[in-house]
């Protein structure tokens, strides 16, 4: 499917992004055992340098920039195990994709009156 | 030989499961989602399945990038629920239709698929969430044996639509001609529209949706020869996962009865839906 | 376009890679078997492949039988040397052509394969000895790039001649549509005759052999509708990898002509041959 | 190929095998990193547990029986890592799944004229 006409605003996970995001993925993947949540937990950066992360990624992680996290090929279903540790509602995962107040894209994108 | 006695299609949301966990099943929000499945699990308790073929697509939990296979079939005698992240769910481990598996493997690859055969992995919640919303949350066991059939859907290529249908037939077939007198309920699992991440996040279909639970009975012959590419335009990338419910359709006649349909929109931020088809 | 420029079928028994280690290779055991060898490599060197496309089995090294995968195609960018218990040996790692197995990996799901795809594993014996008896044992580094294709024959069920058949013709397809102008060169591995559990073990069969080599070039029909079971019989229980050199001979034009052919019996325990084959 | 006329003296490594086989395998699969291979050697029965190895199975390995091996659902190409850590020729193993002395077996089946 890679020679074909790309979807707006819709990155697919190709072996483009698999490679670019292998490491975050694998990362982030590690958070479903529990011994390498308290890894995460006790130090962060050392938990991410043990993965090779670059700089860039590393701050994308560090901050919680959901929508960085993905430009360098982070997987959603990989890099939620990130929110599993620090408890971020996806909603507003979705929301930094697309660039909006958690408010904004609930009305706007998931049709509620309200959050 | 053992017999299918229906096929059901439902969404397998991860909030589902989170919802079930809090006892948030009777709030305001998600009461409307689950009154939708009442009937489904009514309809289970009134047939009576014995095993349970799940169709659905592993979440990064039980598979990494290191090796994407594009079928699994499971030949476990036992399969223990996925630690996502939140720690282990308080739902029982899921007892592997052994004999049946293995039978549908040999079934497979004697008709050219070629799966990938695992008997020590663990099933996230595109299996628990499914089974939850149709045999309730057992205390102690679950009613029925499983067979779990992995579809990848996470990274380009997955497969196309028409070969998840033809994988159905397989399944018939297989399932058919097994020495057993099984009551086999197939769960294609998965969507409805959903879209998770880019730009384009948060996108739902509200009139896709409910074309596909209206027509994919009658109709399926138009969503198997539909492009893996339009499934993501009209679905949303997540909501591609609904190819998954063909190899259910696949399964089943072409004639079939409708004995239900659902639809909330959104769970959490996806649209959720179910359909229990018999054999006409 | 990427171009073949002939197809290889050879054994890949792991003894000849420990002569090598030892440098037996000119002992009077030995110098018989890796003369045969002569013409391939000096045809490799005339004909300068920039790709070598691996068909071979995994030997309980990269893969359990946790995950049994029926077809592996491989898209890693390196692929290091598996230790098979007696520790590394002194060969360099394989380069991959990322860029064409991904691109085969796209046109066997568009075309109703269901590979694994992967890009962390090992490659052991399988792979090693018909590279170090094409290429010869490089100092630093291979003269090709490598794309794997892994095909299960240890746990039953495995593939069917005719689907190894099949994907010979999807990659012949994959190469040909392949935008670059590399020369490539397929190999068949595994085989001949040799059966190492079992009362029969040790079994060879050498009219079965010299059968084989005579007319898989002309007559490739005969095996590739042979079934499983018949090669079991026929080449011993791991004789049957013989089916993987269907995928090369798939690939190639139903007119080869026959460059070479060798057989030794036996080398340890298999009959042991080659062949070099260029579309006419 | 589970319902087919089985080949005489030829076992197929089926589901059967396999499952019989599975901590046997996983064991010896595991020689093919060093430091299992330390372990084994440093104390073969302490690593033979650790693998869930039952009374039958260990003594076949311990007492390098590989006919036993194979009969209890070892699978050759997995089992031959053993033979790695404690040198034995395959042609022994061949010869001990005939049941023939090395010689007879090199003579009878491998056509050799003498070991
Ligand atoms: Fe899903
Ligand atoms: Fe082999």
């Amino acid at each position: 499917m890679s020679n074909n006409t790309p979807i707006a605003q819709t990155p697919l996970f190709d072996r483009k992004a698999s490679i670019r995001g292998y490491k975050l993925n694998k990362m982030a993947m590690s958070l479903g055992e529990a011994p390498n949540r308290i890894a995460f937990l006790a130090d962060e950066e050392a938990f991410l340098d043990s993965y090779g992360l670059d700089d860039e990624t590393k701050t994308a992680v560090m901050s919680r920039n959901w929508h960085e996290m993905v430009r360098l090929g982070g997987n959603l279903f990989f890099i939620l195990k990130i929110s599993a540790v620090d408890p971020t509602p996806i909603i507003a995962i979705g929301a930094a994709q697309a660039g909006m107040s958690v408010e904004d894209f609930m009305v706007q994108r998931l049709g509620k009156k309200n959050g | 030989m053992a017999e299918i006695i229906g096929g059901i299609g439902t969404s397998h949301v991860p909030s589902i499961g989170v919802a079930l966990d809090k006892g948030l099943d009777q709030t305001p929000v998600w009461k409307p989602f689950f009154d939708g499945y009442d009937y489904t699990k009514e309809w289970i308790a009134e047939h009576k399945p014995d095993v349970a073929v799940v169709v659905f697509n592993d979440h990064g939990n039980a598979m990494f990038l290191d090796r994407v296979p594009t079928f699994t079939v499971g030949v476990a005698d036992r399969y223990k629920p996925a630690d996502e992240g939140w720690g282990p769910r308080d739902i029982p481990d899921f007892i592997g239709a052994e004999d049946m598996s293995w039978h549908f493997a040999d079934k497979l690859v004697e008709n050219h698929f070629d799966p990938m055969i695992a008997r020590e992995i663990t099933v996230d919640h595109g299996l628990q969430v499914p089974m939850e919303l149709c045999f309730g949350r057992p205390k102690d066991c679950w009613p029925v044996t499983i067979l779990p059939i992995w579809v990848n859907t996470v990274q380009y290529p997955i497969p196309t639509p028409q070969r998840c249908w033809d994988m159905g037939k397989i399944l018939r077939d297989a399932i058919e001609s097994f020495p057993g007198d099984e009551r086999v309920v197939i769960l294609g699992t998965g969507g409805l529209s959903h879209q998770l991440q880019g730009a384009r996040a948060g996108f739902l279909n509200e009139a896709a949706d409910r074309d596909w639970l209206s027509t994919i009975a009658r109709d399926p012959d138009k969503w198997r020869s539909m492009r893996r590419e339009d499934y993501v335009e009209k679905f949303g990338s997540e909501g591609a996962e609904l190819i998954m419910w063909l190899v259910m359709r696949g399964a089943m006649n072409s004639d079939v009865t409708v004995k239900h349909t659902h639809y909330h929109l959104p769970a959490s931020m996806t649209g959720a839906g179910c359909i229990v088809l018999e054999n006409t």
